[in-house]
């Protein structure tokens, strides 16, 4: 074989590290320096915004507690939204799904809150997780079996969701004593441990349940593609037609892929409801499943690339309110634009400099014999 | 010079044509008069909260102004670990040493308004426009609509509330699309507490010949002759004696129920509603205003209900 | 430019993609009026030899001339400007559309359609009658039987007003009567002066019909020859670089137990139209039932229902003694399970998962075998074993079990497919359109599996409209037409005539008295 | 007679609600037809709403602002074109990112420009587009019927309402019965044909693009220098998912998009008085409920009769030449 490959006379083939490190590095110096056009428009100085922004996020202890509970939220909605591809279905529900789990996890600790911690933190996982599964049943019940198209209906769902939450917190779980559309504080048994609790670090939001992302993101990969489950979904995915010819049903795979997207957007419900806030509020899911779509996206709807495209947002996020809070011209809607840029060169436009450092590559690296392997 | 102010807004931001941005209105004013700058942040996500109130205390600020009913977790937390800075927190109530609580008697003002709505209908009907649906702008609608049925028991009040998102504050077409309907349905003078989407109301008012009443600050000049009147909430004026008091030693913590006695609602009169704003109404609301602080009036508070 | 100037001269062309060299150092000359045929095995690179030739695809180097004129051909308008026209593998027309918006797309003749269309209609009209060539042009094309897709592209072509008119493998998907039709549009174009370059695996239409041929292998130009002066032998060792058998030798059938008996089968569509009627057949161990048939007369939708994907309206089906009509078990997935294998007809479509890698197509439709699977997980290691075991055998090329499924050749994929469900050793084996696309030397290797296989018992049912297949490999053969069955016959008894004739309606007892449909 | 009015009043407010929605619609049915998925197509409106408000104001004609708001949409639409079509990047990415940037720049420019709170003046006068009255509305008005239905709902709008109605024939006229209408819709089935056909795809989704921003561009306006006065931020508050939706719900094709917009537009005019009102049996629906009714009935809509849609079959890959 070794003669064959040779003969076929392989051009270079581009190595991992310019691929996976060096395109998209280049490509977030774009969106910085774009940025940075904008942010001297206004009246700044962009080497001074980027240091804040880095500092902000990774900073001290305390920021790096916060980038990483951002990056919780996203790493479950970027799987939940990649998972949903991979059965080639696009969910733009996962704000809605989020926003049913919290509502699960919160009934839970409402009601059920004199079930000793452990049980309570299972029950809690396990509402999330149904009830933001419940919610993705139906639209991908109707496009499995109806033909409706998904894209509308989980938007209809997602309208529907915040309905739902606003009523319930308007008319049913409103503490008694406040005056704002919130519930009662959960007591304190029903809590997540925060990381704080049990490390050498400062306060911050960062709970127990970044470990139980990170676990699910190492389960995401083992289902997808270790398990036959795993393959059913992506043949589903790939080709619907074949899949039916090898015996795998697309309309059970649909329902199993959306049910699970559904349950990992609801388990935002567990880090918001459970972990943080401690008790059930408006504005929660706070747009993490739409984030989700870009953090799948641009993390190929693997799990390492969504854990690091879920840094880079949970990143974005702590260091933009630094951001926001550090330079007085740099206001809330100064960091949307920042975040926007940055869904943009490194995902829209991540092909854009491609060729151009595959061909300087080509040209610098030395030119060696391809070996067989 | 060492006095070091901070403010938080909530969700919404300084410019969201409501609350936030009378607190804005009052803490610009209280710079341009002392010369004292301060720190800000506009709360984007939930978890922000909390993160900014504790900021600003760790940064050094004598006095934080915190923003909006969501914010009392945030300053529970934050007064608690932080016992030697102030806190202010509006629109809701947090009893702790060093938190100074202050609430609007919102349905009192808006009962007044409605006392002038209904005089000024012609047809016996008027309209109510909410913003997102929660309990502080069913408050004013509740208030509002015990004004108008003072005036006129016979008065019929359509009220709407624009949706159950954020999305509703920001949202003038949906609003002019409510007012519309209103009007469509009788109504000839529209009360809007509904931030930007209000925006969208009191054009509407005004593009059909209709009257309008604004909300929070003085909306008068926006669009005078359909403008009957607004409803002022002196968040400005809270915000500013809170930091000017924090500055001269005489800030108090507990809680301040800012009402029509204490000036802390009211409404507009000046020369942009001048001639639509009668005398007749002025005096009733005057009357109605008086019986309410002596308390022959009662305005039931939504959330007391 | 010289009036002796070849109409199409190639020069030194090269053409990579990433790994793989599809064409090296090409040189070809096309005489001006021939037809020029262009032979090889499967992933020779012919494909993408005409595709540079057609600017669909730029060439890294290499040159290109017409009548004499050296070409810069950037894209498809600077090789339609040289008069150059295509007619694809796999067609490039929009289903969506009427056969007059597919051919007047790109040259509408105005901003409004209805300035165009009617004088298009008319030169169509023109075309379709000088060439022989009628379609409807108002029916939409995704209605349209292969054979009648194939003529709109050839019109379209003509329609841009093509000397040179490429055909890729346009016979992969005709009938016997079609593909001699298509021939003799071939002929009249050349007598009009056009000149055709036809590629093709079937060495018997080169020798009906070409006057030159060259002959690819690996990338590279291997012999150009006039076609009078070769053999079909000749050129199949030529393509494969060893010497092949042109004619299946296989020992006669000894059938055994019925395996798969059908009886009454009908199967209405979701439009309520009848497209299997009463359907009787038996499938025996040990014995190849080929179904001969043009195209579209029910032999898919008889393999779909037999492997599960469509539910009969009504009849009765027994797999080894069990009746499938109604039960639980009769899904794709269980029919694997009890020992039925399925070859699709559509690689593309049903068989393969183009994005996926090779082993991973491997395991298509067998994923939750015990073998491939260890406790929870997939076991990668005995999927990529099995696939590079498939992979030996069947010489699928590039031996990669790594490489996605698009990357290989159709011949190729087709190998793959076949390794698969063979591979698992079922009972009953539906194969469909066995050797659609494939070379020579495959071929023969997919012939000899597939009679191995009945030696060893198994039952298998061909369906192909490749009369000649058909009648090399069935031991017996049934004939369908219109959704029905309309004779049976021994292969030893089948002509080329015979078998004709019924696939155009006429039964076998009542020959002269109506023909169905 | 009392039914009749509020129906014809019910048909007017749906007629206004929806000019936004068909327009942006139609401007996704382009992109999208020639199979760049759009759901760009709110941030555009929201940055077509910005510069028209903004133009309107400086320059006090409503009309240079349109072309502004035109301008701006047709410029994001390149850039989406650029990022999709060009460096084939993801286009559902894409359209998030420019939505983004768009909800962060718009109110940032907005302050830099008027310092008033990232909005732009109200506009008033010639800045704004006026309702029209049509001839002899007013003198028809006493007719019984149909006078009135032509004083109400045909008259008394203003001139982008008008446009979005042509805008719905001249459109499928351009789809159906031109020689761009026919490329686009082939380039969205099946590229390889066009490509093959000697039309670049490229050259020919820019084009789609372009008229896609050009129709987003005037709903964007309309928002802002008709419908309202002014600009807000986030005033398209999720019309453009919404039109998205009904160009989906709509398979695609004109006239039954049209049909969608006016159902999610009517729903949206009847929730406003259903609000609060007492039902006989049910009696008063929690608000909550009524405010998602639109969306409850789109799906069960969708359910029940719209059945499979077909979307064009390319739709959301980029264009790859080499397989
Ligand atoms: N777009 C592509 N990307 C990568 N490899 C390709 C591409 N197109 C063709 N190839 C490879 O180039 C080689 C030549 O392919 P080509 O399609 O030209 O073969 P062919 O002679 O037409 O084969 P067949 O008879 O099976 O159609 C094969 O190895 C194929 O896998
Ligand atoms: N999408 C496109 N891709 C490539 N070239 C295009 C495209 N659209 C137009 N052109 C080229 O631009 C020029 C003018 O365009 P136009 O649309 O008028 O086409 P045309 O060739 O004149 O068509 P016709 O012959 O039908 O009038 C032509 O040369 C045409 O080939
Ligand atoms: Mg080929
Ligand atoms: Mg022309």
């Amino acid at each position: 074989m070794t003669q064959e490959k040779v003969r076929f006379g392989a051009p270079l083939k581009i190595p991992g590290w310019v691929n996976y490190a060096l395109i998209p590095l280049v490509n977030l110096v774009a969106a910085f320096v774009l940025s940075g056009i904008v942010i001297l428009i206004v009246g700044d100085d962009p080497l001074e915004a980027l240091k804040v922004l880095l500092y902000g996020a990774f900073g001290y202890p305390e920021a790096i507690g916060y980038t990483l509970y951002y990056t919780t939220n996203f790493i479950f909605t970027g799987l939940a939204v990649a998972i949903a591809f991979h059965c080639g279905l696009f969910n733009i529900g996962a704000e809605g799904q989020a926003a049913l789990g919290g509502i699960g996890v919160g009934l839970i600790c409402l009601y059920l809150d004199g079930l000793p911690f452990w049980m309570i933190i299972p029950l809690a996982i396990i509402a999330a997780a149904v009830f933001g599964a419940a919610w993705a049943y139906i639209p991908a019940y109707l496009q499995a079996k109806r033909g409706s198209h998904i894209v509308i209906t989980t938007i209809m769902f997602n309208f529907i969701a915040a309905s739902l939450l606003t009523y319930l917190l308007v008319e049913v779980v409103i503490d008694p004593n406040g005056q704002s559309p919130e519930s009662r504080r959960f007591i304190e048994t029903t809590w997540l441990p925060y990381f704080h609790d049990f490390l050498a670090m400062p306060e911050t939001p960062l709970n127990l349940s970044f470990i139980y992302a990170l676990a699910l993101s190492a389960g995401f990969y083992f289902l997808v593609w270790q398990t036959r489950w795993g393959y059913e979904i992506r043949v589903v995915g790939q080709n619907e037609t074949a899949a039916r010819y090898a015996g795998i049903s697309p309309a059970k795979n649909i329902i199993l892929a959306m049910m699970i997207s559904g349950a990992l957007a609801g388990f935002v419900g567990i880090n918001e409801i459970q972990g943080v806030q401690h008790r059930l509020i408006l504005d929660f899911t706070g747009g993490y499943g739409f984030v989700g779509i870009a953090v799948a996206l641009m993390g190929r709807n693997h799990p390492i690339g969504i854990f690091l495209a879920a840094l880079l947002f949970g990143a974005l996020y702590q260091g933009g309110s630094e951001l926001a809070f550090e330079m007085k011209s740099i206001n809330k809607e100064m960091v949307i634009v920042i975040q926007g840029l940055i869904i943009l060169f490194s995902g829209a436009l991540e092909h854009m400099f491609r060729p151009k450092i595959e061909a300087a590559y080509r040209r610098i690296a030395p030119r060696r014999p391809v070996e067989a392997s | 010079a060492d006095f070091n102010p901070a403010i938080v807004f909530d969700m919404g931001g300084k410019f969201d044509k409501s609350f936030n941005e009378a607190a804005y209105n009052g803490i610009e004013k209280f710079k341009k008069e002392t010369g004292i700058d301060y720190m800000e942040f506009e709360v984007t996500q939930v978890s922000q909260r909390e993160q900014a109130t504790q900021r600003m205390a760790k940064k050094g600020a004598d006095i934080v102004i915190a923003m909006g009913f969501a914010q009392a977790a945030a300053v529970e937390k934050a007064a608690k670990a932080n016992p030697d800075t102030k806190f202010t927190l509006i629109d809701m109530v947090v009893d702790l040493p060093n938190v100074q609580s202050i609430v609007f008697r919102e349905e009192q003002g808006s009962f007044l308004v409605g006392v002038a709505a209904a005089m000024a209908s012609k047809s016996g009907k008027v309209g109510f426009i909410g913003g997102m649906d929660i309990p502080l702008i069913r408050k004013f609608a509740l208030g509002y609509k015990e004004g108008v049925l003072y005036a006129n028991p016979k008065a019929e009040v359509i009220e709407n509330m624009t949706g159950t998102t954020p999305a509703a504050w920001n949202d003038p077409t949906k609003g002019s699309e409510l007012a519309k309907s209103q009007f469509d349905r009788g109504a000839d003078v529209v009360f809007a507490a509904a931030g930007g989407t209000g925006l969208g109301v009191l054009q509407t008012a005004a593009d059909e010949k209709k009257l309008a009443i604004g909300v929070d600050s003085n909306q008068d000049y926006l669009h005078p002759g359909t403008m009957l009147t607004s409803m002022l909430k002196r968040v400005d004026v809270a915000v500013y004696n809170a930091l000017m008091s924090a500055k001269d030693g005489t800030w108090k913590p507990g809680i301040q129920v800012l009402g029509l006695k204490e000036d802390g609602v009211g409404f507009s009169v000046d020369e942009w509603n001048k001639g639509v704003l009668t005398d007749d109404m002025i005096a009733a609301m005057e009357k109605a205003k008086a019986d309410i602080i002596e308390g022959k009036i009662k305005v039931t508070n939504y959330m007391d209900q | 430019m010289s009036e002796q100037a070849p109409a199409l001269e190639l020069r030194r062309v090269n053409k990579s993609f990433g790994p793989v060299h599809a064409n090296r150092d090409i040189s070809l000359s096309v005489d001006r009026g021939s037809i020029h045929g262009i032979v090889g095995e499967n992933g020779a690179g012919k494909s993408t030899l005409m595709s540079i030739v057609y600017g669909f695809y730029e060439a890294d180097s290499g040159e290109i001339f017409v009548k004499g004129d050296r070409c810069d051909i950037e894209n498809p308008q600077s090789s339609i400007k040289a008069g150059i026209g295509m007619v694809h593998q796999h067609f490039m027309l929009v289903d969506t559309f009427t056969v007059l918006e597919n051919i007047i797309l790109g040259v509408e003749g105005g901003f409004r359609l209805a300035d165009g269309m009617t004088a298009a209609r008319k030169e169509l009209i023109r075309l379709e009658k000088e060439y022989a060539l009628e379609v409807n042009v108002d029916a939409i094309v995704g209605d349209l039987p292969v054979g009648l897709r194939q003529r709109v592209e050839i019109l379209k072509a003509l329609y841009r007003g093509a000397e040179i008119l490429i055909l890729d493998e346009p016979t992969g998907v005709l009938t016997p009567q079609e593909a001699d039709h298509l021939f003799r549009i071939l002929d009249t174009l050349r007598e009009q002066g056009k000149t055709v370059i036809l590629i093709t695996h079937k060495l018997r239409e080169i020798m009906a019909i070409t006057d030159n041929v060259s002959v690819m292998r690996r990338g590279e130009m291997v012999a150009h020859l006039k076609t009078s002066e070769t053999s079909q032998a000749a050129l199949a060792e030529l393509m494969v670089g060893r010497s092949v058998l042109l004619q299946v030798e296989k020992e006669p059938a000894a059938p055994k137990d019925t395996l798969v008996s059908i009886h009454g089968l009908n199967y209405l569509d979701a439009d309520d139209v009848p497209r299997l009627k009463d359907i009787n057949l038996d499938i025996r161990a040990g014995e190849i039932l080929g179904i001969a048939g043009v195209s579209g007369n029910g032999q898919s939708e008889l393999l779909e229902v037999l492997g599960g994907i469509l539910t009969p309206t009504s009849g009765s089906i027994r797999f080894k003694d069990q009746e499938l009509v109604g039960s639980k078990a009769f899904t794709a997935r269980n029919l694997r399970k009890i020992g039925l294998g399925h070859v699709p007809e559509d690689r593309h479509r049903a068989g393969l998962v183009l994005s996926f890698s090779a082993n991973e197509c491997a395991i298509l439709g067998y994923h939750d075998k015990p073998e491939f699977n260890k406790g929870l997980r997939l076991d990668r290691r005995a999927i990529v074993e099995t696939c590079e075991a498939y992979i030996k055998k069947y010489d699928v090329r590039p031996p990669d079990p790594y490489l996605t499924a698009s990357g290989f050749s159709g011949g190729n994929q087709q190998k793959l497919v076949l390794a698969r469900e063979m591979e698992q050793n079922p009972d009953v084996l539906l194969v469909g359109q066995p050797t659609r696309g494939v070379d020579i030397g495959a071929i023969e290797f997919i012939h000899n599996q597939l009679i191995k296989m009945r030696d060893a018992g198994k039952a298998i049912l061909v369906v192909s409209v490749e009369i000649e297949e058909v009648m090399s490999i069935a031991d017996r053969i049934a004939v369908m037409f219109d959704g029905e069955i309309v004779g049976e016959i021994a292969a030893s008894e089948a002509t080329e005539t015979r078998l004709g004739l019924m696939m155009a309606g006429v039964r076998e007892n009542a020959r002269n008295k109506k023909a169905a449909g | 007679m009392e039914t009749f009015h509020i129906i014809v009043l019910l048909l007017d407010a749906t007629f206004r609600v929806a000019t936004p929605l068909v327009l942006a619609a139609l401007a996704g049915m382009f992109s999208e037809r020639s199979g760049v998925v759009d759901i760009g197509l709110e941030g555009k409106m929201l940055g077509a709403a910005f510069a028209a408000a903004a133009v309107a104001a400086l320059s006090g004609s409503a009309w240079v602002g349109l072309g502004a708001g035109i301008i701006t949409s047709i410029a994001l639409s390149m850039l989406h074109a650029y990022a999709c079509v060009t460096h084939k990047g993801n286009q559902v990415v894409s359209g998030m990112a420019i939505n983004i940037v768009v909800a962060g720049l718009a109110p940032t420019l907005g302050y830099a420009w008027f310092r008033m709170g990232g909005q732009t003046p109200p506009l008033s006068g010639d800045a704004r587009f006026r309702s029209l009255t049509l001839p002899f509305a007013e003198t028809m008005r006493d007719v019984p019927i149909v006078g009135y239905i032509y004083a109400e709902l045909i008259s008394g709008h203003n001139i982008i309402v008008y446009m979005a109605a042509a805008a719905v024939p001249i459109c499928a006229w351009i789809l159906y019965k031109t020689r761009f209408g026919l490329r686009v819709r082939a380039v969205g089935e099946n590229p390889h044909a066009v490509d093959t056909a000697g039309i670049t795809v490229d050259l020919l989704r820019y084009k789609a693009l372009a008229v896609t921003g050009l129709l987003c561009g005037i709903a964007g306006s309309y928002l802002s220098t008709a419908h309202g006065a002014g600009f807000i931020r986030d005033m398209t508050a999720g019309k453009g998912y919404l039109a998205l939706a009904a160009l989906i719900f709509g398979k695609w094709r004109p006239v039954p998009t049209l049909f969608a917009c006016l159902l999610f537009a009517f729903t949206d005019a009847v929730q406003a008085r259903l609000q609060g009102v007492e039902l006989p049996v049910v009696g008063v629906i929690p608000v909550q409920f009524i405010q998602a009714l639109p969306y409850i009935l789109t799906v069960l809509l969708l359910a029940g009769f719209v059945g499979k849609a077909n979307p064009p079959k390319a739709i959301g890959e980029p264009y790859i030449k080499e397989r």
